[in-house]
């Protein structure tokens, strides 16, 4: 259990080998929020699935994720209190899959309370781009037996 | 491939991610800095991984970002990403 | 509970008179789409909480959520259905409160299951703005024993 | 204030809501239309709620948005909101 962040934005980073379930990693982030802080009015959420079909439209296996141990866990985290910082979110959850995933299961989840909407959407927007571009993740295809690395990020 | 605990004066660690890794047939060296050996950009030439690094792959020293002209300290972790694709 | 509507894009709307948990709508709502649905890769969500003090900054006892009944159903029916049709989402969930909020409690929840996560963020964002300018909901302020009618929305 | 489930010929069922329905001291009222009131509009001055309706107030008729200058017919219910203040 990663423990929050000594500034002042406490950001849980995760990082799963196994499947999770956003809404339950959510529930106990809100949990552990409650007795800490003041109300905060406004929290946003986002969760990315693995889609069933490849780039290119074939169905997909699995989805491989390779990532850069340690330092993927420090960047998510340094991303994470550079937006909060940015937008003055109070809290940020960060949990991302890593290894073989399903389709339809959750690679990446991100949650941000704050004490006004504006904040909230925006830093949840802001850090997923940030972790597609700037985190040591890299994924790979796998259809019909064969893996194949992904060449760049969908389309917003 | 030898995994020391403290490596000797001169030694970095190299490390290949995911495409590259595969394309070099290696993910992880120690390797010993050949005189001229400078930067990670030198490190490339050195382990004839091309020319020039490419702009779409990125330098991490010691797991954080850094420019590939950096000086290379012996002890360094030295990585070299290819485009990053998570999220 | 209502039916999801005969268009293309599934819209739930929920107007509720007592406290609701925000995850357990997420779990029900999530669960009702699976068997129908291929994978949507992007989900995204808000949830509003009523804030602990009023906009003048006194303490608040409770927050009245007053409403037109059968035009706030229909009015969060269409913005809704407006919403996930201009960007192409595959379901929406929109939940409010009505009558007297504690401070905390949860008073809105919108969530936006789409193919991918720019027409997920883009909807809630949109739809938030949309219920909180032509849905038919009025805010009343109760601290001290008084009411008092809230004037506007609080800034984005 | 009367409730009938088909109101007669030339009657409206006006609603007021939130500060408006205080300030007015009524929320729902059946209403004959006197000669000359064919619309909101009119229908607000004839309940002397002021003179004309203020942008602020929108008006919905059978539980839609519509102009102030929308012609009414027997039977409509007539909405005047006050700002919206939901989400």
């Amino acid at each position: 259990m990663p423990t929050p962040s000594p500034a002042g934005h406490p950001i849980v980073v995760r990082l799963l080998e196994a499947p999770f379930q956003p809404l339950e990693l959510l529930d106990a982030w809100q949990r552990s929020r409650e007795p800490s802080m003041a109300v905060q009015a406004a929290e946003s959420h986002f969760i990315g699935r693995v889609r069933p079909t490849t780039a290119s439209g074939a169905p997909l296996e699995a989805l491989e994720l390779e990532h850069y141990p340690g330092m993927s866990e420090a960047q998510l985290q340094f991303l994470a209190e550079a937006c909060a910082a940015r937008h003055g979110a109070g809290a940020v959850l960060v949990a991302h899959r890593v290894g073989r995933i399903a389709p339809g299961e959750a690679i990446v989840l991100v949650a941000v309370q704050a004490d006004r909407r504006g904040p909230a959407l925006r830093c949840v927007q802001e850090l997923l781009e940030d972790l597609k571009h700037h985190a040591p993740f890299w994924k790979r295809e796998w259809s019909g037996g064969s893996g194949t690395w992904v060449a760049g990020n969908t389309p917003l | 491939m030898s995994h020391q605990a403290a490596p000797p004066d001169g030694v970095v660690r190299v490390r290949l991610f995911a495409a590259l890794r595969e394309q070099a047939g290696w993910g992880e060296r120690q390797i010993r800095l050949e005189a001229g050996t400078a930067s990670a950009a030198d490190l490339w030439r050195q382990l004839a991984l091309g020319a020039d690094v490419p702009t779409t792959i990125r330098v991490a020293i010691n797991q954080a970002f850094a420019a590939p002209d950096t000086p290379l300290r012996p002890g360094d972790e030295v990585a070299f990403l290819p485009p990053i694709t998570g999220g």
